[in-house]
């Protein structure tokens, strides 16, 4: 998570700033880059709004207000943040002892169970593709938004290993089967508590907007540039 | 080598009902929660007497890894087997599932697990045994209700416990043999 | 090559007189209900969708499987009886016996394809690690063998040059004969389980026999009357009242069975049998055991059989059919009510939760839906070849000479010749 | 998914305006992934094993374990087989320790409350924040009260508590208030008016095992619970009194369903037996006791005939006991028992007992009633600040606390007489009471009490009447807890502080005395998971902060400071944990190897210290420093100085039953209930009635009852029994949560604080749990 000990509170915004880079998209390749800025935005939706992540969700939402719509059906009103953090906190955190929506895969692939045989998979793979959780976050790897960010990473790799002989092969079946094998079924299991337990519409609208994406990802990453044929066979070699 | 003969000899008068058998059994052998997986059971046994002059047992139990097992006798691939030191195991990969071997058993002491696709049952952790390493549902009892041996050792507890106290088999009439044994 | 196609061509027609496509719509209802239950079973796994348990196992599959099978062995033994003993009114009907017996043996295979957790699993280990001491085995065994005979006996009579009466011959009486082995091993699966009382012993093992001869010629009443719309044909007439006979003959057998199951059960009290029969008598299974087991299954099907003696076989057919469901009731009670006193008392702390001493099971719609699968196959396949398939076997043709003769002889009410040396097997069932 | 449907979603996804998003980037300066190897890398590590020695925290007992680590993650926890004081057991409660790191339900990080009170309104801090909130409101109160004791610290036992008192003792409050007015401070004080101490019982050697009201087959207790069974075959003979047919009772060899409220009176009578046919031990009377005539004499009174009648027990039978209690003397034991917050009367009970054990000699040796030996451990040469804007603890200084809030403390005719009126008699230092505390608070008795910090207490839940707890929380002006869970208490906190499990992190060593003493500690078998710290780290960040703010060292002596700062802080709080942990056990050569490896160590091969206090010269700690029947200190103190019968002052109405409080085998706290392996084994908790009551009322098990005291009333299912006596109804405690802390007992079953009356045991300041009176009506 983006703790405060990351990012001091008075420097978020001009962090912020710094993070939305302007980029010019070559044409094959905007597709990939949008794909990739939806996975993003949609791990700043389901991390906990800080300052910075809240500014960053606000600065956005209009931008985002097609995808949002597309999927949630709706744009959701972005709440005062004290409001959007106690209601983060009721759903993915803490709430009277048990948490509504919780966000960690493993929990809901094995036995309902912290840190299953499923984690060590993941690792595994972030491992193979080259990357780790910083080590200085406090989290599981397999947190909602964790697994969104790394995500968007998969698929600016495999856009960007277009052309190349090996092309994203190991990146593109990791794309696969982080959002078929972890989010996928994380948001599938959490969005009725977040239906219950809710007292704003943000996440309800968020959870409805991400399932839709993602059950919607299968037809959507052949534009991936670079995105190989055989990516959904089951396992990589 | 002589050949091993496991058992476990039940001293049922120490039992607290304390369940920690059952739920060190649950973790060794990572059987889930649920009211139906489990692969052994305490059962309090019915309350005698009238107040104030009751009476009550507690008696753990499991597998009897018996020496003639039904289940064993049932099972079409040959997924349940007994090892040669009398230990009743389920091959996971060879089971069809066909449940007979439920149907066939005189003690309740299998049931499905999701987890293997198979059925299973008390294994009298085999894979502790190898490690010279006593079941867990023996080790983790605060009384030692459960002795685990040898009964091939003349030595050993489990030997003279059965050589020196009376004791009983569950449901002996039907000649399952039971490796299993009870103090009275 | 092109001849031979020809000749098989010739085998395919429209039968527009008889009135399948219902059935067949039937057949695909159920058939689409069946699949919904089996992408159930593969999403959420057996033990999510079927309501069987740790202390009742076998459920409603188990029954709807013997169900299945036990009437296509009685098939076969109908069948048996027309080809190998030269019951020559049970050889005129052998097309659509043996189709029957084969569709609905296919329907049981659905049912336990669906019941067991790995049922590929089982075909490659019954070749790679029999275990000879394990009824399911040779269970499995000669429901294969007999799936394969049946097989076999449908390409015969079906063959498009003319039926190998011999062949035909054989394979009918292997037919038969593998059927009892079979359907007695059935029986044996769960006669060996001495742990239940209720199940313990010969009974199970000699009682589906017999039913199985019931259901199948019950079936096959029930099925001409649907062919010929309730007026059987003349040449069907014979063989339709040696099957009422037949039927009448396995229904009294079955009751004289289940009379010294039931005293003996309960007689002096024994134990779990006494608790397992008490579930049928005054029981949860006390509906089911009365109304389905012994009015439906027992009593009105006899009772019709005698009083209508032969007179209309609109109303064998119906005996026949009140039977068909009064049969499933009989196998769906032995099952569970063999289960339902548990292996351990309902005790605090012994994970059994009992009602009255007693396991409780209830079929969940899962198995409901599986249950459909199978009668979906049936009512599909069958009626699918009651269309388009020529089922009735002509006078006409050469290779049938002798069965024509001994018809036609029948027919005026001569005595039968039986064309095999099987002179008393023919004899008790005019 | 069907080439249709795959067309279908890329045809929306490119539907998407997708001008301004392709234009944008969102650079990984937010990110929380980094490049493999851009950091101290965290390998995944693959088939590794590993058994970690450590020792327990599920319930106050400290086990050994032994943690099976496969690839970093607690597959299993293993009883310590060659721990001396568990006996190479583990429990249930222990077992399932292992499911208490990967419940998702933990606390992850530091929460602090934006809503109201309890309304559920938190937002995520980090330490840092945290660390300066807490310090600044401690500031604030100490700056409008002038007085730091309106912070009041309360927290549980165990090896961090120890540093939770560094930060008690650095901010300089004495109101600091424990566990044992909730469980045995009645036993301590009864038992040490006495001998001078609380004693173990020798039920390894013993013979002749008395247990009143113990269930020791249910609540456990290591060694205890291990040995009273596990060495029964050797011919022990074990009596049980307990109104209840407990697990123990079905254990022992004469189960006696005693009348609530008169155990004292069956000892008594014992007593009267063993003394007036000389069976007691007239040598060691003559040695080591003081009194004995004037017990003598009072005893005269207590005739078998007489307890039958207040005990229910047959005299007989009360003469049989006594004289085989003598007979086996001195392996008799007459069990001390832990939880004793049964009576207002009960430090009597337990003096009562104890002379019991003492007349018959059944003291200090092998088989009898034992002190406790514990092994010395080195302690760090501290000295905090001495703070002069700090009042005495409220629930000293109070005035006419307990006669004005408390009335039933006393009015026991007896003892009422000598009763205090303004506190407790024999209340301890550090522990407090917690029904008095209460009450004082609630009262502003003698000043305002205005801020609470809690360590891993739920007083919420397990203080009796938690209408009364909420009130008091709600005259708090600042309240922070630290705990694994969002316990009860901690949902009407204003900061939450999530502290590390017991298998994360480390824990000082602890001396656990008793007649087999054992040094125990922790070490991390797994990586820590989430943002949490332990109680050392949580003490180091607050106290840095304080030192901050100028305004908390304004009463002190500026040296005091500096020392401080060495002593303290830079010296121990700075440093490593384990540095801490080496300097404990300097004094044991190997100690601390043996603690990383074995998880314990103990002294002299293990072997029990009999005799000790009966070498020559030995001074009990008592006045006259003999063993004491005719306890002088009560006697100056107004009390009367021998243990006379008491007769209950309020006894039920018509209709109404004594409540009484138990334990299960799998659930000992309020904090475990939820943990899904021991959720299994019971899911909800169900009222005891007797069959003959429950057949006048019409109710059947499984009906639905309510259950009503006069301080509130709870639905529960109905259990018909033979097993408890007709007077009495039970329900084991820890479920029908009063605020829906964890999901699998919420709602389900009744509480027991709820309907539990708030009464008070004025001597030791003890509650009284099984003074509460209920009525049952089908729901």
């Amino acid at each position: 998570m983006i703790h405060h000990n990351r990012l001091p509170v008075n420097n978020c915004m001009g962090d912020w700033g710094q993070n939305i880079v302007e980029r010019p998209a070559a044409p094959d390749q905007s597709h990939a880059v949008v794909l990739e800025n939806c996975f993003f935005f949609s791990a700043l939706l389901f991390r906990y709004p800080d300052d910075a992540v809240y500014h960053g969700i606000r600065e956005n939402l209009q931008t985002f207000s097609d995808f949002l719509s597309a999927y949630g059906g709706q744009v959701p009103q972005v709440p005062p943040s004290e409001d959007l953090q106690a209601e983060y906190v009721g759903l993915f955190v803490n709430n009277k002892g048990f948490v509504p929506a919780v966000p960690y895969a493993a929990y809901h692939i094995d036995d309902g169970r912290l840190m299953g045989d499923s984690y060590d998979r993941l690792r595994q793979t972030m491992a193979e593709t080259g990357f780790q959780l910083d080590p200085s976050v406090k989290e599981l790897e397999d947190h909602l938004t964790i697994l969104l960010e790394y995500a968007a990473t998969l698929v600016r790799s495999v856009a960007g290993s277009e052309g190349a002989d090996t092309g994203g092969h190991f990146e593109a079946r990791a794309l696969v089967e982080v959002t078929g094998n972890y989010i996928q079924p994380v948001i599938e299991a959490i969005l009725p508590g977040i239906d219950q337990y809710a007292t704003l519409d943000f996440y309800r609208i968020a959870a409805r907007a991400l399932r839709e994406f993602i059950r919607d990802t299968a037809g959507i990453y052949e534009i991936i540039p670079g995105f190989p044929e055989n990516a959904w066979s089951k396992k990589a070699e | 080598m002589r050949q091993k003969r496991y058992t476990i000899v039940f001293d049922t008068q120490k039992c607290l009902n304390c369940k920690a058998c059952t739920v060190a059994c649950k973790f060794e052998n990572e059987v889930p929660v649920g009211d139906d997986t489990y692969r052994i059971w305490v059962t309090e046994q019915p309350l005698q007497g009238r107040f104030p002059h009751l009476h009550q047992a507690f008696q753990p139990s499991q597998c009897q890894h018996c020496e003639n097992a039904p289940c064993e006798h049932v099972c079409p691939t040959k997924a349940t087997y007994r090892t040669p030191e009398g230990v009743v195991l389920v091959d996971y990969k060879k089971c069809i599932l066909c449940k007979a071997c439920m149907a066939a058993c005189p003690y309740d002491a299998r049931f499905v697990s999701e987890h293997h696709g198979a059925v299973e049952k008390c294994t009298l952790c085999a894979h502790r045994l190898e490690e010279g390493r006593e079941p867990a549902c023996v080790e983790t009892c605060p009384t030692r209700v459960r002795e685990f041996g040898d009964l091939n050792d003349p030595d050993s507890e489990v030997y003279r416990l059965l050589i020196s106290r009376s004791h009983y088999r569950l449901k002996s009439e039907k000649n399952t043999r039971p490796r299993l044994y009870y103090l009275i | 090559m092109a001849i031979r196609i020809e000749k098989i061509r010739s085998l395919i027609r429209i039968n527009r007189d008889v009135p399948a496509l219902p059935f067949i719509i039937a057949g695909c209802l159920l058939l689409a209900l069946g699949l919904v239950g089996v992408v159930r079973v593969f999403v959420q796994g057996h033990e999510a969708v079927y309501g069987v348990t740790r202390q009742v196992p076998w459920g409603l599959l188990i029954a709807t499987y013997a169900y299945f099978v036990i009437i296509s062995t009685g098939l076969a033994f109908i069948g048996g009886l027309g080809h190998a003993f030269g019951v020559a009114s049970f050889a005129k009907m052998s097309r659509r016996i043996v189709m029957l017996a084969f569709v609905v043996l296919l329907a049981g295979f659905t049912q336990i394809g669906m019941e067991l957790g790995h049922p590929f699993r089982l075909m490659y280990l019954l070749l790679l690690s029999p275990h000879f001491s394990a009824p399911i085995v040779w269970m499995g065994l000669f429901y294969t063998v007999e799936l394969v005979i049946l097989g076999l006996e449908l390409i015969v009579i079906f063959y498009p040059s003319g039926v190998n009466h011999r062949l035909a011959a054989i394979l009918g009486f292997l037919g038969l004969l593998v059927g009892v082995i079979a359907t007695s091993n059935l029986g044996f699966v769960f006669g060996s389980l001495s742990a239940r009382p209720f199940y313990h012993g010969i009974y199970f093992p000699v009682f589906l026999v017999i039913s199985g001869i019931a259901g199948g010629a019950a079936l096959l009443m029930v099925v001409y009357n649907i062919v010929y719309k309730l007026k059987i044909p003349e040449t069907y007439k014979g063989a339709m009242k040696s099957l009422e006979r037949l039927m009448g003959l396995s229904v009294g057998v079955m009751i004289l069975l289940l009379v010294w199951k039931v005293l003996s059960s309960l007689y002096s009290q024994p134990g779990d049998a006494y608790a397992a029969v008490m579930t049928l008598i005054a029981g949860p299974l006390a509906p089911e055991f009365w109304i389905g087991e012994v009015l439906m299954a027992l009593i009105l099907p006899l009772g019709m059989l005698v009083a209508n003696r032969g007179r209309s076989m609109a109303v064998s057919g119906i005996a026949g059919l009140v039977f068909l469901v009064g049969m499933f009731f009989t196998r769906f009670n032995f099952i569970v009510a063999g289960q339902l006193p548990p292996m351990r008392a309902g005790n605090e702390g012994a994970g059994v939760e009992t009602v009255n001493g007693l396991m409780q099971y209830a079929p969940s719609t899962g198995e409901w839906m599986i249950f459909a699968l199978g009668l979906g196959v049936f009512f599909f396949l069958y009626f699918m070849a009651e269309r388009f398939l020529e089922m009735e076997i002509h006078s006409k043709s050469k290779h049938l000479i002798l069965t024509t003769e001994s018809t036609e002889r029948h027919g005026k009410g001569r005595q039968m010749i039986p064309s095999s040396s099987c002179s008393s097997c023919s004899s008790w069932l005019k | 998914m069907a080439i249709h449907d795959k067309k279908i979603s890329r045809r929306k996804f490119l539907g998407l305006s997708t001008g301004a998003l392709a234009g944008m980037m969102f650079s990984p300066g937010l990110s929380t992934l980094v490049r493999a190897g851009s950091g101290p890398v965290d390998p995944v590590p693959a088939g590794s094993r590993q058994f970690i020695a450590s020792n327990c925290a599920m319930c106050v007992n400290k086990c050994g374990i032994i943690g099976e680590v496969v690839d970093g993650k607690l597959r299993k926890i293993n009883p310590n087989k060659k721990h001396l004081k568990s006996r190479g057991m583990l429990c249930a409660k222990g077992n399932a320790g292992a499911a208490l790191p990967y419940s998702s339900d933990r606390l992850k990080t530091p929460l602090l409350r934006t809503g109201e009170r309890g309304e559920g309104k938190w937002k995520e801090i980090s330490w840092d924040e945290a660390f300066k909130y807490v310090a600044r409101n401690l500031a604030d109160l100490k700056k409008e009260y002038k007085n730091r004791s309106t912070v009041a610290f309360a927290s549980t036992e165990g090896f961090q508590e120890e540093f939770y008192y560094y930060l008690v003792n650095s901010f300089g409050s004495l109101n600091t208030v424990r566990h044992p007015t909730l469980c045995l401070s009645s036993n301590i004080q009864g038992w040490s008016s006495v001998f001078g101490v609380y004693p173990d019982a020798d039920l390894k050697n013993a013979e002749f095992v008395i247990m009143l009201g113990s269930d020791r087959a249910q609540a456990l207790i290591t060694p205890d619970s291990v040995d009273f069974q596990r060495y029964k075959p050797k011919g022990q003979k074990l009596i049980v009194l307990d109104p209840r047919f407990t697990e123990t009772g079905a254990k022992a060899d004469r189960w006696y369903p005693v009348k609530p409220r008169t155990d004292q009176a069956f000892v008594l009578a014992m007593m009267h037996v063993i003394i007036n046919e000389n069976r007691y031990d007239k040598t060691f009377v003559e040695t080591y006791t003081h009194g004995f005539e004037q017990l003598r004499e009072m005893v005269q009174e207590y005739t078998p005939q007489w307890a039958e009648g207040k005990c229910e027990i047959p005299a007989a039978e009360i003469v049989k006991t006594a004289r085989e209690f003598a007979d086996h003397a001195p392996r008799s034991v007459i069990y001390p028992g832990r939880r004793s917050s049964f009576y207002t009367h009960e430090v009597y009970v337990r003096q009562t007992y104890a002379i019991l054990a003492a007349i018959c000699g059944c003291w200090d040796t092998k088989g009898g009633v034992v002190p406790k030996s514990s092994i010395d451990l080195d302690a760090h040469n501290i000295v905090f600040p001495f703070f002069m804007e700090t009042r005495e603890r409220m629930d000293k200084e109070a005035t006419n606390l307990l006669k004005d809030v408390v009335p039933s403390a006393v009015q026991c005719p007896m003892i009422g007489t000598g009763l205090p009126t303004d506190s407790c008699a024999f209340l301890s230092e550090k522990d407090g009471s917690w029904i008095s505390f209460r009450e004082a608070v609630l009262n502003d008795n003698p000043y305002p009490v205005r801020g609470f910090v809690c360590f891993k207490q739920n007083p919420v839940q397990a203080v009796p009447n938690t209408a009364k707890t909420l009130e008091m929380l709600k005259k708090m002006e600042f309240i922070c807890v630290i705990d694994q869970q969002m316990s009860d208490t901690a949902w009407y906190a204003d900061i939450v502080l999530p502290h590390t499990t017991y298998l994360e992190g480390w824990d000082p060593a602890h001396s656990l005395s008793g007649i087999w003493p054992v040094v125990a500690f922790r070490q991390p078998m797994i990586e820590k998971m989430f943002n949490t710290k332990t109680m050392f780290e949580i003490a180091g960040g607050v106290i840095h902060e304080m030192l901050k703010i100028d305004s908390l060292w304004d009463d002190i002596d500026p040296a005091d400071l500096t020392t401080f700062k060495k002593d303290i802080v830079e010296d121990v709080l700075d440093k490593p944990i384990q540095d801490f942990i080496r300097h404990q056990v300097k004094s044991h050569p190997g100690g601390w190897e043996q603690l990383l490896k074995e998880g314990f160590f103990t002294t002299e091969g293990g072997r029990p210290r009999y005799g000790y206090t009966r070498k020559p010269g030995f001074r009990f700690k008592t006045k006259t420093g003999r063993i004491e029947f005719f306890n002088e200190r009560y006697k100056s103190a107004g009390l009367f100085p021998l243990p006379k019968y008491c007769e209950p002052e309020v006894l039920p109405e018509k209709g109404e039953y004594r409540f009484l409080v138990g334990r299960t085998a799998w659930n000992t706290h309020t904090s475990t209930q939820n943990n899904p392996y021991l959720w299994e084994i019971q899911k909800e908790n169900a009222l005891w009635i007797h069959t003959d009551e429950a057949g006048k009322m019409g109710i059947r098990s499984g009906d639905e009852v309510i259950v009503k005291s006069h301080i509130g009333a709870q639905r529960i299912k109905a259990y018909v029994t033979e097993k408890i006596r007709p007077d009495c109804l039970f329900y084991v405690n820890g479920w029908g949560r009063h605020s829906p802390w964890m999901s699998r007992v919420y709602k389900t079953g009744a509480s027991e604080a709820e309907i539990l009356d708030d009464v008070l045991d004025s001597i030791s300041g003890s509650a009284c749990m099984h003074e509460t009176f209920v009525t049952v009506t089908k729901a």
